[in-house]
């Protein structure tokens, strides 16, 4: 008391930074979190929100920024050092040890049982078997048991990373009803989420992250969604070089690729539609509505359980990647870990497809492989100055890679998942061009992306996926940003919808996207 | 082919004796015995005594007759391992264990628990601590002895000599040790190296032309006037051949392949003077014809340490001419190359050469 | 809105889930247990002789390997591979023999505290090495194996020294009724006082939850490096048990590494514990070494080549492995 | 258009960042560097480097470079293959007590087929069963070493009939420098060096090592690859058996066990990542070569065995702590 309270923040946080190799996970992020609010952290994927998580909870590093608690300076170390300073998290990836039952992850983190009892009651789960072995539980179970745990060390600050995407809906209205009721003491929730309703039921506040900065700090009332999706998205998109947008002659052109009741297990729930050669047909979707089961399915990663898929007119089954390949399907994923060989040159990466069939293992025709890896650098642009290894290359030059690679193979069909995902604009409009080019020359391209005002630069169509359903379709003229974001959060029309339909909306996507076969 | 028949009678040697090979003919396989032998041999799989030694053994067991069945252990393991071996041979309910030891102490327990089920013990090629068993051996310090001491006499008493053993701990290697540096003490102008403790070969081929190769390599096999082996003789001198130097006076044991090299038969050993020392692999026949003495109650005269010492080694040299005689004498075609030529001991081993070579127990 | 019933599956806590539950998670134990008890019934058949003595012999035989087994259980359910357990037993062993040969037996008991110390101390190496370069835990404890038994043959170039008469008492012979081998109450007291309470302890979970999810094991507030030291710290501890089981039946140091490392591997494969870490326990491992060890001694008894049974201990491991991916992958295709 | 690395202003060779460079694009420079350090030492130290030293140390270097190719394949695909030490050892040993019997070329073609069955068991283990490479090496090494051993016994005898062009190859020396096995290595040499950089299975076994989801992902069967991989492993542990055959002039059921933790090492020194996608055979060749120059020089100074091991322990562990450090993601 002699000392003078400078702030009445719970916990604050200022520039702070974050970078992967090259990957910049957070360039300036700020977050002031008042005690008994409960505080949204929003951002399109990738915007760094589990990135701060991780820092706030000593999970992870700062490259720089400062933290404090209770207006004092403290840095976690770990997060069981965080913890002790009264910081808790339940992470985006679940953070209970699968071979250990659930008591012994109690007791690993020192939780009090009663305690945890009491929250597991009242977030629904009843007569839960604590002999358990974790991989044996279902991941909402998981997801619950996390939260409950969290909550059973009464922390100051607890943090939850899209803690519901895996609920179903009966689970996420108590875990809501929980959180909810944390409000008004001297403890404060940092929730983050993707779905507006949750945010609009349980938040006070929400801060806006995008591309690793803080951008704005909004209280959370009703009709704030609009502006929290401003935010997210930021200025609209500087001038683009306008995609030449061929003329659409479908008349007699067999489709290139028909889906037809596509089902995969509770994830697709019969998708169909049409690409046609020379198309761009875009998707759009929210987190886990299954697009990547549809991706999937059609790159040969995944078996359907229904429907059918034509390429060229021919029904094909895929069991192997390879098998999609050879039907002239290639796709790029948009995980760079899962496309690229890190450790080897650009050459090596590009030249990947060609080699991979048996009768390919022999001698290889270095002329001809460097011709087309060279020509595929060239349309592409990739700056090839750290081509020994692609780690070294930067992130926008690695998804050029992924794409090179198909390419300089020549493309009938591709599939992008995501493909301008963390790469900057210049890139991104190199992509658009590439993809457009393609397509002029006659190739056939379905795009998800998460950035939505990609759709209109690139696509002639767009679908849009909710709950593993194709809930719209619109031309390419009238996707614009609020009607793609309205159409993915299943939103008719500009007038919100009412609170219980939108729900049990919601709760049906949830359950859609319910991954049992996690861990 | 029974060529022992051609070499056997002229052997006229006083201690380790060549049988005609019509000896033993009354000890032909007769109908089955009682006897359950058990056989534990514990490294050496492919050393061609080592091999030599199990035949022997299986040869003897069949021609006595009394053998029901013997069970052979024979697999390179450690004393640990051996240990093993002989309690599965306990449990196996044999009624002799006869068996090369790895360690003079290692197995004791295991023998004593033999004894206290009534077994017979009897260790063959080198000696055990424990008082029940009865150790049939060579006299590997003689052996170790007469072959230093004509190394030394051929080098005139002064010089260099590369001293390179079997098993680090093997009682046969501890006994030729200690014959070794008897006859180093009887010559002070004699200096070993690489140091008095020698080299290891572990007894294997491998490792030694690889420690040959390596010595001649580092260029002091330039500075030697003589080497003793331990039996791994025939690798150490075509190792010297391959490198193309001149050759250096050399022990070795009677292996077929060291005896054809002293005799230079293939003509590629010009200048080679050695010397050949008995070591005869036939210890496990003999082994075998002991055990079942005292299965039979015979009583078997034992000298200290209860053991019983095969007769003193002979040794040819191919520098004198009686010396190179003898080697062409006992050069036996038949036998492989890595085995000893000794494959029987007058009066301690009943079996044919044949019957050897064929390596077969009763019932196999 | 609210349904009466959760849609999420929880399994009512009861007695019999509770058994049920122990009872799917050791199935392979049990199993095990179950195939160990027809090798003996066999064992039996093919030689009705085979009783306390066989029993004896058998537990006496089993005694380092279980114990080199135990300590690889333990690293490897922490994540680790340990590759140098043989040279580690190699080098405990010669250091024990030559300090106690001839001492009095006051002195060898201290000599035995001063070994196992050493064992920690060995596997302390190990682990630091590992979690301060971050190079891969085989290549370290290969490498390691060398230097560990580069230091056994600095102790002692031969096999020598000796062994307190009481440390060879200790595992050898019957105690009280002639079907209860010393070296398997011996080893059963061993691993039992230790692993018991550490798997119960936090910091036994440590070890499972570092071999089973690093990351998630993180964020649970485990310090990875610290709880993979101590891993190999209890790896070095249960070798330096192996090396005196090692001069305590035969009454000498070898300073040449037995063939314990690559058998240790086999034998916790056979008994349950998973090589990707974080699954299986010390028992499991036991018994496999047990087996292994029975199936050498039918061999024997079927006047079979042993080398047989070194074959049949390869098909053994080999098929057990694979029916245990397959099984993952149907479960994981289901 | 593009400008170089800024290291072009200053002295390449003073930076750190040239050195570290150096380190992980062309390990076998530093490598070759110790490896001269070490030969000056031995020049230096018991005994002066002649012809006659150099062939035996390229002699006795051969088999192993061999078997630490097997590895370093292996290796590159994140996997291990302890079995070559068996597979070498029962080739060597078989070819010895066939070829009284069939002839040497029939004597040849049998064992390296049987050897290729091993390799195949192994690459179905791994490859399709997704059996962890280090059991299923490991299980196989005792089926071969085990049924080796069953074959002796059967035959009864020692195999010390190693075929007179197997010693001639394993240790005669042409000139005093070059030893027969490199009629038999360079092709060898050439053929995986060629292998690695210019076939596309060489470039499928960095890819599955560096990334198995990409490599799946770009169409490669995985399974098929791991199955030639073990198959070529094997028939050339099979191969270098014979070479050591003829190196010691005998032919045993073990002769080959004690190469197996040192062509690991050899591979590890010479820069292959045993969690793969990493490394090469030239690199290989030199991590060979290091390790019997060490070996040749300690045993020529007289050092025990002990030292030996201590310093081959010692040099895995630094070399690769090194390489961990050098490639390590900025
Ligand atoms: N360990 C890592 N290594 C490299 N890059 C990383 C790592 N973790 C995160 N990133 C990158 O940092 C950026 C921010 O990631 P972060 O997980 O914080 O996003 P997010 O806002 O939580 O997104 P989402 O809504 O999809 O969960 C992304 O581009 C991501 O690829
Ligand atoms: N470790 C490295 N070694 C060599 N070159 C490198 C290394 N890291 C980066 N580079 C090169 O430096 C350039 C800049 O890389 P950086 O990752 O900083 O780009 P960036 O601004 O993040 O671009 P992007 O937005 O595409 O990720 C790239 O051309 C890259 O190839
Ligand atoms: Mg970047
Ligand atoms: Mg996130």
């Amino acid at each position: 008391m002699t000392v003078t309270q400078t702030t009445d923040l719970l916990l604050e946080a200022s520039g702070i930074a974050k970078t992967y190799g090259a990957v910049v996970a957070l360039k300036s992020a700020s977050l002031a979190v008042r005690p008994g609010e409960v505080h949204a952290l929003m951002g399109a994927n990738g915007a760094g929100k589990s990135t701060l998580v991780k820092i706030l909870t000593g999970a992870v590093r700062p490259d720089s920024g400062t933290i404090s608690v209770r207006g004092k300076p403290r840095v976690a170390h770990s997060p069981a050092d965080a913890r002790r300073g009264g910081i808790v998290s339940v992470y985006q990836e679940p953070a209970l040890i699968p071979d250990l039952d659930v008591r012994s992850n109690l007791r690993l983190t020192e939780t009090p049982l009663p305690n945890f009892r009491h929250w597991l009651d009242e977030l629904g789960i009843n007569g839960l078997d604590l002999g358990r072995l974790v991989r044996e539980v279902p991941l909402a179970t998981q997801r619950v048991i996390d939260l409950a745990r969290a909550l059973a060390i009464e922390p100051d600050v607890l943090m939850l990373d899209e803690m519901t995407a895996a609920l179903p809906a009966n689970l996420t209205e108590r875990v809501l009803e929980v959180i909810g009721r944390q409000r008004g003491g001297d403890r404060s929730v940092i929730f983050i989420s993707h779905r507006m309703i949750e945010i609009a039921a349980v938040c006070d506040r929400a801060t806006v992250l995008r591309e690793g900065e803080t951008v704005g700090v909004v209280d959370v009332t009703p009709g704030s969604e609009e502006r929290i999706v401003e935010l997210m998205l930021g200025d609209i998109v500087q001038s683009m070089p306008g995609a030449s947008r061929t003329a659409q002659d479908r008349n007699g052109a067999e489709p290139r690729l028909v889906v037809r009741d596509l089902t995969a297990r509770t994830k697709l729930q019969g998708v169909s539609f049409e690409l046609h050669p020379g198309e761009v047909l875009g998707v759009v979707a929210l987190e886990g509505q299954g697009q990547d089961e549809l991706f999937d399915i059609l790159a040969g990663s995944d078996r359907p359980s229904g429907g059918e898929v034509r390429v060229d007119g021919k029904p094909v089954s895929f069991r192997h990647p390879a098998d999609a390949i050879r039907a002239g399907l290639v796709y790029v994923a948009a995980d760079r870990a899962e496309a690229l060989l890190p450790q080897r040159s650009v050459r090596e990466n590009i030249a990947l497809p060609f080699v991979t069939r048996v009768r390919r293992w022999g001698p290889i025709n270095l002329g001809r492989e460097g011709k087309a890896v060279k020509g595929a650098i060239e349309t592409l642009q990739i700056d090839t100055r750290a081509a020994r290894e692609v780690r070294r290359l930067s992130g926008g030059n690695q998804q050029k890679v992924t794409i090179a690679r198909w390419v300089a193979s020549g493309i009938r069909t591709m599939l992008c998942f995501d493909p301008t995902r963390g790469i900057d604009i210049r890139t991104k409009n190199q992509i658009y061009v590439l993809l457009r080019d393609l397509a002029a020359e006659g190739a056939a391209v379905l795009i998800y992306t998460s950035e939505l005002k990609e759709i209109q630069l690139v696509c002639d169509r767009v679908i849009v996926i909710f709950g593993g359903r194709v809930v719209g379709e619109l031309d390419a003229a009238n996707a614009d940003e609020p009607a793609l974001l309205r159409a993915a959060y299943n939103l008719k029309s500009d007038a919100l919808m009412p609170e219980e339909i939108a729900a049990e909306v919601v709760a049906e996507a949830a359950a859609a996207a319910h991954p049992e076969t996690d861990q | 082919s029974t060529p022992a028949a051609t070499t056997a009678p002229s052997v006229a040697a006083p201690s380790v004796v060549a049988p005609s090979s019509g000896a033993p003919s009354d000890a032909a396989p007769s109908a089955a015995g009682s006897y359950k032998i058990g056989f534990s041999n514990p490294l050496g799989v492919g050393n061609g005594f080592r091999e030599e030694q199990l035949c022997t053994a299986k040869a003897q067991a069949l021609v006595s007759g009394q053998v029901e069945s013997g069970t052979w252990i024979h697999r390179n393991t450690d004393a640990q391992g051996q240990l093993s071996d002989i309690r599965d041979l306990i449990a196996a309910d044999v009624d002799a264990i006869v068996f090369n030891p790895l360690d003079p102490e290692a197995l004791n327990p295991a023998l004593d628990e033999a004894q206290a089920a009534g077994i017979k013990t009897i260790a063959i090629d080198a000696a055990v601590t424990d008082p029940e068993t009865v150790n049939l051996s060579n006299d590997q310090v003689d052996y170790a002895y007469k072959g230093a001491s004509w190394l030394f006499e051929q080098m005139g008493g002064t010089g260099r000599v590369w001293y390179t053993r079997g098993i680090p701990g093997h009682p046969a290697d501890t006994d030729r040790d200690e014959g070794f540096k008897k006859a180093l003490a009887e010559n002070p102008g004699i200096e070993v190296v690489p140091s008095a403790e020698g080299v290891h070969t572990n007894w294997d081929p491998a490792t030694a032309t690889q420690l040959a190769n390596d010595f001649i390599a580092s260029g002091e096999y330039d500075n030697i006037q003589g080497i003793w082996t331990s039996g791994m003789d025939s690798q150490v001198v075509d190792a010297i051949k391959g490198a193309g130097k001149s050759f250096v006076p050399i022990v070795g044991a009677d292996l077929r392949a060291f005896v054809e090299q002293l005799l230079n038969v293939s003509g590629d050993y010009e200048g080679l003077t050695g010397i050949a020392v008995y070591n005869p692999a036939a210890v496990g026949g003999a082994g075998v014809k002991l055990a079942l003495q005292l299965l039979n109650g015979e009583t078997v005269a034992t000298g200290e340490n209860n053991t019983v010492l095969l007769p003193a080694p002979e040794a040819w040299d191919n520098v004198s001419e009686e010396g190179k005689a003898k080697l062409a004498e006992i050069n036996e075609p038949s036998i492989d190359p890595l085995y000893p030529v000794s494959w029987y001991i007058e009066g301690l081993t009943d079996y044919t050469l044949e019957q050897m070579l064929a390596c077969k127990g009763p019932g196999e | 809105m609210s349904q009466a019933a959760p849609t999420v599956d929880a399994t009512r806590a009861g007695t019999f889930d509770a058994i049920q539950s122990a009872l799917r998670r050791n199935t392979w134990t049990l199993g095990l247990l179950v195939f160990l008890a027809i090798l003996l019934v066999f064992t039996r058949l093919i030689q009705p002789t085979y009783g306390a003595t066989g029993i004896q012999g058998l537990a006496n035989s089993v005694l380092p390997l279980a114990l080199a087994a135990t300590a690889q259980a333990i690293v490897v359910i922490s994540g680790g591979i340990d590759l140098s357990i043989g040279s580690m037993m190699a080098l405990t062993s010669v250091v024990a023999a030559s300090n106690m040969q001839d001492q009095s037996d006051l002195f060898s008991v201290g000599v035995v505290i001063g070994v196992l110390l050493l064992g920690l101390l060995l596997g302390a190496v190990n682990g630091a090495v590992i979690v301060v370069t971050r190079v891969p835990d085989i290549v370290v404890t290969l490498a390691m194996a060398f230097v560990w038994s580069g230091c056994a043959l600095l102790v002692l170039r031969t096999p020598g020294g000796g062994s307190a008469q009481w440390l060879e008492d200790l595992v050898l012979g019957p105690l009280g009724n002639e079907w209860i081998p010393k070296a398997g109450v011996v080893l059963v007291l061993i691993v039992a006082a230790i692993w018991i309470p550490v798997s119960r302890s936090r910091f036994g979970l440590s070890l499972y939850a570092i071999g089973s999810n690093q990351l998630a094991a993180f964020r649970s507030g485990v310090s990875v490096g610290r709880t993979k030291i101590f891993a190999y710290m209890l790896g070095g501890l249960f070798s330096a048990l192996g090396g005196l089981a090692l001069t305590a039946s035969t009454g000498r140091g070898t300073p040449v590494p037995g063939p314990y490392t690559l058998l240790s591997v086999a034998a916790i494969v056979l008994g349950g514990v998973s090589l990707a870490g974080g699954r299986g326990g010390v028992f499991g491992p036991l018994i496999g070494v047990v087996i292994l060890q029975l199936i050498r001694t039918d061999m024997t008894f079927l006047k079979l080549d042993p080398n047989l049974a070194t074959v049949a201990q390869g098909l053994i491991l080999i098929g057990v492995v694979m029916l245990g991916s397959l099984l993952q992958q149907r479960r994981s295709r289901a | 258009m593009r400008a170089v690395g800024v290291a072009e202003d200053r002295n390449p060779w003073l930076t750190a960042a040239a050195w570290r460079s150096l380190f992980r694009d062309r390990p076998v420079i530093p490598l070759l560097a110790l490896l001269g350090l070490l030969v000056i030492l031995f020049e230096l130290g018991p005994s002066n480097v002649s012809s006659a030293w150099a062939g035996g140390v390229f002699r006795a270097a051969v088999p192993l470079a061999i078997l630490a190719g097997c590895q370093t394949l292996a290796m590159l695909t994140g996997g291990i293959d302890l079995s070559v030490g068996a597979i070498a050892s029962a080739s060597g040993f078989v070819v010895a007590t066939l070829v009284g019997t069939t002839g040497l070329p029939a004597a040849i073609v049998i064992v390296l087929v049987a050897a290729g069955v091993a390799g195949l068991v192994n690459g179905i283990g791994v490859g399709v069963f997704k059996v962890h490479p280090l059991i299923m090496t490991l299980g196989m090494s005792l089926v071969v070493l085990g049924l080796a051993n069953v074959w002796q016994v059967q035959r009864v005898q020692t195999g010390a009939g190693v075929p007179p062009a197997f010693r001639t190859l394993g240790s005669d020396v042409f000139l005093t420098v070059i030893p027969y096995s490199l009629i038999v290595f360079v092709p060898v040499a050439l053929l995986i060096l060629l292998g690695l950089r210019r076939t596309g299975f060489g470039r499928l076994l960095y890819a599955i090592g560096d990334n198995p989801i990409a490599a799946r992902l770009s169409g490669a069967r995985s399974w098929q690859v791991i199955l030639v991989l073990y198959v070529i492993s094997a028939v050339l542990a099979g191969i270098a058996g014979f070479l050591i055959a003829g190196l010691t002039n005998v032919a045993s059921v073990t002769l080959a066990d004690s190469y197996v933790l040192p062509s690991v090492a050899a591979a590890v020194i010479g820069g292959t990542s045993i969690m793969g996608g990493r490394g090469g055979f030239g690199g290989t060749i030199v991590g060979a070569l290091i390790l019997t120059v060490i070996t040749s020089l300690l045993s020529a100074l007289g050092y025990p065995e002990a030292v030996r091991q201590i310093l081959f322990g010692a040099i895995i562990v630094a070399v690769a702590a090194a390489y961990t450090r050098v490639t390590a993601e900025s």
